[in-house]
């Protein structure tokens, strides 16, 4: 076929600002901008263009801007402008269409409709920046009862995760994401005192050391499970699911399986890392208690064990089955979550948002009486520090971030992490490109941006009242619904705005 | 003292510091598009990115203890300053006979845009050098250093 | 040497004496009267010995590096589950998913096997994983194989060797079945060749070691051909998807 | 103990700062016949074609010897020195006695023998005395013939060219042969061509006639030159009388080891006047270059002061015509097993010429492409193995990115 | 409109409370004397009082005090009653008519032992049984309600000021040694007696000033255990904090302090490691029973009481000490109207509670099996 490839984005360079100092053209992996041998001018070609604006932003004289391509004028109301692109690409290929990224479509959330109480006179708003305001969250399995022995000591309490503030790094693994931007990941999450997950990808050995700030994730592909492994790390974590790709296993291609990510997966050089879609030992509940306990035996009862699923319909149902099966955490997932690669259509068609699967979650183990026997993390685009207060407010003990933690980093949100290319870095296992990325700017980055969210909950936790984090665990009647369906807020557990 | 020290890990190549050390020693301080565009005898950037496939770094003067500039120089411009310790060059007395550049084993030393007859090298900015400001990947920094830390491999004869 | 009876010891019990044992310094350890007591030797290293007898529980010997194991019975489902290497001998049937996920050492299972066996088994440099089953196996053989060898015996020689979806989404690793295996019974990620001289000389000695472990005669497994399954290419789905 | 330094050039100063770097208070005497402050002798043609003042002659700040705290002894020439009485008797019949002495007296211009030589209209062109006597004399319009191929004979020559004098060089065999090669001279001699000077290659003087109203320089090629004056800079030797009858061991010059002491014990010899180490070949050699002579000195001046410093000069140069610039250092004349790589361009200016010797480079020649060229003489001087890299040598993209890791990082210390 | 106990209605108070440690009794004439005194600090929407040592001749059976909205209901919760309990005696609670007082709703008061068959027939000890049946009662009989239900001890409250609730249940009659009072400040009119203070569950009573922060939170975990919060009240799910915390799962009086007022982490980093460890434990398992925002309280039981101010003391509370007797009030006033010359007064830090327990002598005739634990010293201090 003999069609010419359309830019979906378009880059427009302003001559009178450009000095031809070539930034740009050493920045795109793309290969968009060039210098032009003849005229020694740069120049650019926007087909290849993904909007990652690493040109835009490193143009040290603001020449450059990238716009959405204005030639697709061609959707209307009926068949918008993406169902069209993508009838073509697969007519063209007839391939599965594969994204990365948490969905791009307006996937209907509830945070933006749930708004927060503030204290008015009959009890004081707090002064965060002066008075004493408490995050520190304990993740893991609570006794029922306290058990306190002859002299009055408490008994052996289950392990926990002890964190500063209850917002952790989601799991990414090393091979979706770079040794840099994991180190970045890690080396925050230590200064903040909370987590990093490793994702499926096995832990690198430079990792090693941010071992007490690690949770370490056990999916289907086992990638990099050893002894060690399961030991190195303040938890494990037992993947069943994600957000962006419920269902469906990941996917590694050989081209990102060099020298770093083979040894850490442990796999051969070049190889494909599959994960398959289920763990090929549980395909039932009772199979889950199996693995828990497996992990548990081979960590001698040290360390929580979370279970991580994706929010799907029957959630509720299936994480009291999980508290049961004997995890310590549950962590779900919603439908907004973002992944290094996914196929379109699962990734904007399954689950249901994060919001009502949490309330609901958070409702079945309370009235089930096992609310306190296991914590539940919630993630899935935890957008800014009210969603993560929001969430606690419905009942999560602490949040899982990802895409906000890699934006921090440098992410513009271009959707491409499938390629290997990232610009910025971050998804790619490019060394060229990794090393765009320097974790000491990235830990402080990512720092801050914990640090930044929580001076923010503790303002908030303030207005309304609260200085200490847990007492804002599941107390639904800090929010209020806005334009709402009755279905909803009984979901949610909480009233209409007015109410 | 406070030296620039180069990180080869995070250097991503994108020449930005060659961009800003150029305009920063120019006529148009600083000013990007009247240095680039109305500086016909734009300064030469004092800072070079070395570059071999996946490896590349920055490479200013390490202002070396045992400065083999200094001793080659024949008018006598390129002096240490007592003070700072930084090498550099008295462009009053320079003639650009460009034995420094012969004898300077970083290739730190240029000659001086297209028509002086000048050697140029790294001045720090006065103490805020403007490659670090502007490297967007922290792969230059400028920090404290100790005299015996002095990243120099000139001392050896 | 430590005995230990595992009569009627509840496994968490039974595992942490076994792990006390062995930090007493017990070398090898014999287990009577095991039934059903889950993770033995799960996540051991070193180089340990267990004699079991009776029915060890699942995921026996998941996660372990080195230990050897003498299973004197069956054994059941995910035995040597992300097992790191060390030896089992099973003298007798084993269940499903024996192997998942394995990237080293190696499991002799004198009879039958189970359903998804050697499932997404691995390698990595010099660990290359090794399944001798004696009998027959279930379905989904080696199912997202990726490294590693698996080898089918199929005695006695009655009927075909494996199961159906035999090799699905494998992109690494070899399969040795002996005897044939019918196209129709295989992945669309795997093909079927015949093996080297090299290969046969090496089944020949991993023959000899399966009549050895379990005490058979010379020549128990007779002169039947094998067949080689191998990926197609270690990019089975690379073109499944368009980047959009 | 007090060092007496004789000389007040490069090697003196460098000497200076080699003692005062550690040795803070030691008198320090400085001998020297000059009645002036050190200046830069290279200097000089920029002085006659007036691109330098005299004040901006000055190898070091005035007030250089008053703040190292040197007693200096201007316009006063050393005459002897009583190696027994540990002094240095000077011409005015002073004595200055020495705990350690430094001779840097550097060197002199040959003398051309040659019918007519003595004419008043014959400047030779070595101090800045000479460069001011000739400043004076010249006009717009006079011609010149230069006697002499080397350094000084050829910035002589493009002073003169610069100044509107008509100047024609004399050249027995080939220009700077010394420092370029035969290609690389081929290119420069089109370039002095080009830009007006009148060059007499093969050929030598065999005598001057003509008094005040015009000289004739008589070739052996038969040529007549007419000329206004002649400068004659047909080559420099140390200047060893000082030591004439003393048993300080000479060959060329004053024989030095790499600590650049003589075979007296506290007696040192630096710069021009030295024949010292050369670290190319390790034999002896007299190297009449600045930054050798500096660097000598320096290292005498450490080692004088109780330190323990060796140097070993390299031949290096740097030098430009007429705005070209040429840069050579080590072996230029390849030996038959030597690999030699070449780079010229047919339109242009530029010559690359890399002399390699069992996988080190050992010299180079550039010109007009010169930057960076102190890698070169980096990997020259430390004698780096380059295999591995070798190829980025070759096609001139070498950098330190070139360089294996661990090489990398020793030099650099990133 | 919405009736009390279907939303959640914030308000401020004054409590006042003392007990004499001997058991000595004294008439409610003196406690309604203090709470007057801070008659500013209440808004005439209901006032109430906790007595305990009133009813020795019915020592063993448990006091229900009801709210009838009408005679119907009273049947039909008396008929479930004789089919649980053995009913001693039964009636309505004498009261005077009080011109402050209106809109009364029938005010019943019971004697009863669970009926022993049903005791092992669920297989629960009594006061179980108790707190399920009157859960039961509050939560599916509308118009039915229980607001007192300890052994002698009652509750004694309404819509109204203090002082007038007081007067219109004759409480200069009763002789008790521990008196507990509440004057509310609610910010809507609901006029419901339920709502009024103190809330009791068995012999807990507390009576409240200040609003929590944390009361979903609190509720949503208490109603884990089978405490029903049916009266969209703070004060209420404090009442079920104690009664789980020390009666159910057995944890002393300072654990169960330490849960619902803890010292900030960074104060439990910097204790010695024992102590640290039994405040961090306290902490993470009932991290839902912190009870955040302002408060004090004074907690009644038969073992004494318990006065308690919010860990960064948002609200007012003063004690005080003479002879035998223990006072805590909102204000000093309060306790000055009644004891003029205490030997000693101070004011509490936040989270440190002021305990007065009944000495040994009296304690002896107040025993009872599976009640309280109160096994500390007369005062805590945490630092």
């Amino acid at each position: 076929m003999g069609f010419t490839k359309r830019p979906t984005f378009r880059v427009e360079r302003d001559s009178c600002r450009c000095i031809d100092c070539g930034v740009c053209v050493r920045q795109c992996a793309n290969e968009v901008h060039y210098l032009d041998i003849d005229t020694k001018e740069v120049l650019c070609d926007s087909t290849n263009c993904s909007n990652c604006r690493r040109c835009v932003e490193l143009c040290p004289t603001g020449a450059l801007a990238v716009w959405g391509a204005p030639q697709e004028t061609s959707g209307n109301a009926a068949w918008a402008v993406h169902d069209i692109r993508a009838i073509q690409a697969q007519a063209n290929s007839g391939g599965i269409l594969l994204t990365g990224m948490g969905s791009d479509r307006p996937m209907p959330g509830y945070f933006d409709r749930m708004m927060l109480n503030a204290s008015q006179v009959t009890n004081p708003s707090i002064d965060p920046l002066r008075e004493p305001m408490e995050l520190r969250t304990f993740l893991g399995r609570k006794p029922t009862v306290l058990q306190l022995d002859d002299k009055g000591k408490p008994v052996d309490l289950p392990p926990q995760l002890e964190l500063d503030v209850p917002i952790m790094f989601s799991a990414m693994s090393f091979g979706s994401i770079s040794l840099n931007a994991i180190k970045s990941l890690a080396a925050a999450a230590e200064s903040e005192n909370t987590y990093y997950n490793t994702g499926e990808g096995g832990l690198h050995r430079d990792l090693y050391p941010f071992g007490k700030n690690t949770i370490t994730q056990v999916a289907s592909g086992r990638f990099g499970v050893n002894i060690d492994y399961l030991n190195a790390g303040a938890a494990i974590e037992i993947k069943i699911g994600q957000g962006a790709k419920p269902g469906i296993g990941g996917h590694l291609p050989g081209e990102k399986v060099g020298q770093g990510v083979s040894e850490t997966r442990m796999i051969p050089l070049g190889s494909d890392a599959i994960s398959p879609a289920p763990h090929h030992d549980i395909y039932s509940i009772e199979d889950l208690t199996q693995l828990i306990f497996s992990l548990k035996e081979a960590t001698e009862y040290t360390k929580p064990i979370s279970v991580k699923i994706a929010a799907v319909h029957n959630v509720a149902a299936i994480a009291s089955g999980i508290a049961r099966a004997g995890a310590d955490i549950i962590a779900i997932d919603g439908y907004r979550g973002g992944t290094g690669a996914t196929p379109l259509r699962i990734r904007d068609h399954v689950g249901i948002p994060i919001e009502l699967a949490l309330a609901a979650v958070d409702s079945r183990l309370r009235d089930e009486g096992i609310r306190q026997e296991v914590s539940i993390v919630v993630g899935g685009s935890m957008r800014h520090s009210a969603d993560v207060i929001k969430a606690i407010a419905l009942g999560a003990d602490a949040v899982y971030i990802a895409t906000a933690a890699l934006i921090s980093l440098g992410c513009h949100v271009c959707q491409k992490c499938y390629t290997g290319k990232c610009n910025w870095g971050i998804a790619t296992q490019n060394p060229q490109l990794v090393k765009r990325l320097n974790p000491e700017i990235g830990a402080r980055r990512a720092a801050n941006l914990l640090r930044a969210w929580k001076h923010e909950l503790k303002e908030m936790l303030g207005g309304m009242g609260i200085n200490a984090v847990e007492s804002l665990r599941g107390n639904r009647l800090m929010l209020r619904g806005v334009g709402m369906m009755d279905s909803e807020l009984r979901i949610l557990g909480i009233k209409a705005a007015g109410e | 003292m406070k030296r620039i020290r180069i990180k080869e890990e995070y250097c991503i190549g994108c020449r930005l510091c060659e961009v800003h050390c150029i305009a920063a020693h120019g006529k148009y301080k600083n000013d990007l598009i009247k240095t680039f565009k109305r500086d016909c005898n734009r300064p030469s950037p004092r800072i070079v990115i070395e570059e071999k496939e996946d490896t590349c770094f920055a490479l200013p003067c390490r202002h070396c203890r045992e400065a083999f500039c200094i001793r080659s120089c024949l008018t006598g411009s390129m002096t240490r300053d007592p003070e700072t310790r930084l090498v550099h060059n008295e462009v009053e007395r320079c003639v650009g006979c460009w034995t420094c550049i012969a004898a300077c084993p970083y290739g730190a030393i240029v000659r001086e845009g297209r028509h002086t007859k000048i050697a140029a090298k790294c001045d720090l900015c006065g103490q805020d050098p403007a490659c670090v400001k502007h490297c967007p990947n922290d792969a230059i920094v400028y920090e404290e250093v100790g005299e015996d830390d002095h990243y120099d491999a000139c001392n050896h004869r | 040497m430590v005995t230990i009876d595992a009569r009627g010891v509840y496994y968490m019990h039974l595992n942490k004496r076994i792990r006390q044992a062995l930090k007493d310094g017990a070398l090898e350890i014999i287990l009577k009267n095991v039934n059903g007591q889950r993770y033995i030797a799960d996540a051991i290293r070193g180089n340990f010995s267990f004699s079991i007898e009776g029915v060890p529980g699942n995921d026996l010997a998941a996660y372990m590096d080195g230990p050897h194991i003498v299973v004197k019975g069956n054994a059941q489902d995910a035995v040597a589950n992300t097992m790191n290497g060390g030896t089992i001998i099973i003298h007798g049937d084993a269940g499903d998913t024996l192997g998942y996920a394995m990237r080293g050492g190696e499991v002799f299972v004198r009879g039958n096997v189970g359903y998804r066996v050697g499932i997404h088994m691995k390698e990595y440099q010099e660990q290359v994983p090794l399944i001798v089953i004696g009998g027959k196996t279930g379905d989904f053989l080696g199912e997202y194989m990726a490294g590693g060898i698996i080898v089918v015996l199929g005695l006695p020689d009655d009927m075909e060797p494996v199961g159906n979806y035999c090799g699905t989404g494998m992109h690494g690793g070899v399969m040795f079945i002996r005897g044939n295996v019918p196209d129709y019974k295989l992945g669309r990620e795997v093909q079927k060749t015949t093996p080297t001289a090299k290969e046969q000389h090496y089944l020949t000695g991993i023959v000899s070691r399966y009549e050895n472990y379990f005490g058979l005669e010379e020549k128990t497994v007779g002169g039947m051909s094998f067949t080689k399954l191998a990926p197609v290419g270690i990019r089975p789905y690379g073109n499944m998807y368009v980047k959009f | 103990m007090t060092h007496v330094i004789i000389g007040n050039s490069a090697a003196a100063v460098g000497a200076v700062e080699g003692i005062r770097q550690l040795d803070k208070e030691s008198p320090v005497i400085l001998i020297t016949e000059e009645p002036h402050h050190t200046y830069s002798r290279p200097l000089i043609s920029y002085l006659l074609s007036g691109k330098v003042t005299a004040e901006k002659m000055n190898y070091r700040p005035e007030d250089f010897y008053v703040k190292n705290h040197i007693t200096t002894m201007f316009g006063r020439k050393a005459a002897a020195v009583d190696i027994n009485a540990k002094a240095v008797i000077l011409e005015d019949g002073g004595r200055v006695t020495y705990g350690t002495l430094l001779i840097a007296t550097g060197s002199k211009p040959v003398a051309l023998k040659l019918p007519g030589i003595d004419s008043e209209s014959i400047f030779p062109f070595y101090t800045m005395k000479d460069a001011f006597a000739l400043k004076q004399f010249i006009r717009d319009g006079m011609k010149a013939v230069v006697l002499g191929a080397g350094l000084t004979a050829l910035k002589a020559a493009e002073a003169l060219t610069t100044s509107g004098v008509e100047t024609t060089l004399v050249v027995r065999s080939r220009i700077l042969r010394n420092f370029l090669d035969p290609g690389a001279t081929e290119k420069l001699s089109l370039h002095l061509s080009e830009n007006g000077l009148h060059l007499a290659i093969g050929s030598e003087p065999v005598g001057i006639t003509g008094e005040n109203n015009g000289l004739s320089v008589r070739l052996t090629d038969g040529r007549i030159l007419a000329c206004d004056f002649v400068v004659s800079a047909v080559g420099i030797e140390p200047n060893k009388e000082l030591i004439e009858g003393v048993q300080i061991a000479t060959e060329h010059g004053i024989l030095v080891d790499q600590a650049l002491r003589t075979n007296v014990p506290g007696i040192y010899a630096a710069g021009d006047v030295a024949q010292g180490l050369d670290l190319l070949t390790g034999c002896q050699r007299v190297i009449p270059l600045l930054p050798v002579a500096y660097a000598q000195g320096e290292a005498a001046g450490r080692n004088m002061a109780g330190g323990n410093a060796v140097y070993a000069g390299m031949n290096m140069n740097a030098i430009s015509f007429f705005g070209l610039p040429l840069i050579s250092a080590g072996v230029i004349h390849e030996e038959p097993a030597d690999e030699v790589y070449l780079q010229k361009s047919q339109t242009e200016k530029m010559y690359r010429k890399l002399v390699i010797r069992q996988n080190r480079v050992v010299g180079y020649v550039l010109v007009e492409q010169i930057d960076r060229a102190g890698l070169l003489t980096w990997l020259i001087r430390e004698k780096v193995n380059i295999t591995g890299f070798k190829a980025t040598l070759i096609d001139g993209s070498f950098n330190h990115a070139c360089l294996p890791p661990k090489l990398r990082r020793e030099k650099i210390a990133l | 409109m919405l009736r009390e106990g279907d939303i959640r209605i914030p308000s401020g108070c004054a409590i006042s409370g003392f007990i004499n440690r001997k058991g000595n009794t004294v008439s409610g004439e003196q406690i309604i004397r203090s709470i007057a005194l801070m008659h500013e600090r209440s808004n005439g929407l209901g006032g109430g009082f906790a007595a305990y040592g009133i009813y020795p001749e019915f020592r063993d059976y448990f006091a229900f005090h009801l709210f009838y909205e009408n005679h119907a209901v009273r049947e039909e919760t008396e008929r479930y009653l004789n089919k649980n309990f053995n009913m001693e005696m039964g009636g309505p609670i004498p009261t005077r008519k009080t011109t402050g007082i209106r809109n009364l709703p029938l005010i019943w008061r019971y004697f009863v032992k669970p009926k022993l068959e049903l005791l092992y027939q669920d297989e629960m000890n009594t006061n179980e049984f108790v707190v399920e049946r009157v859960m039961e009662i509050n939560s599916s009989m509308p118009g039915a309600y229980v607001f007192s239900s300890g052994k002698n001890m009652g509750a004694f409250k309404g819509v109204g000021y203090p002082e007038d609730i007081g007067e219109f249940y004759r409480l200069e009659e009763y002789k008790g040694h521990i008196w507990t009072a509440h004057g509310r400040f609610p910010t809507n009119t609901p006029g419901w007696w339920g709502g009024a203070h103190p809330f009791t569950l068995l012999d807990w009573s507390i009576v409240h000033n200040g609003e929590i922060s944390s009361y979903d939170a609190n509720r949503r975990y208490l109603e884990m255990f089978g405490h029903k919060c049916t009266l969209q009240t703070d004060t209420e799910a404090i009442t079920y904090i104690f009664d789980l915390l020390v009666r159910k799962h057995g944890l002393p009086l300072d654990v169960a302090v330490a849960v619902v007022a803890p010292p900030f982490w960074n104060e439990i980093d910097r204790m010695p490691p024992e102590k640290r460890a039994i405040h961090r434990a306290a902490r993470l398992v009932y991290s839902s029973l912190l009870i955040n925002g302002p408060f004090s309280i004074v907690l009644g039981s038969s073992r004494g009481i318990m006065a308690l101010n919010d860990r960064i003391k948002l609200r007012p509370l003063t004690a005080a000490e003479k002879g035998d007797f223990l006072y805590v009030a909102s204000e000093e006033s309060a306790i000055r109207e009644i004891c003029p010359q205490p030997d000693r007064v101070w004011m509490p830090r936040g989270g440190e509670p002021v305990i007065g327990l009944l000495n040994d002598q009296a304690l002896q005739a107040e025993e009872e099996e599976g009640m309280l634990h109160m096994a500390v010293g007369e005062r805590t201090s945490r630092s």
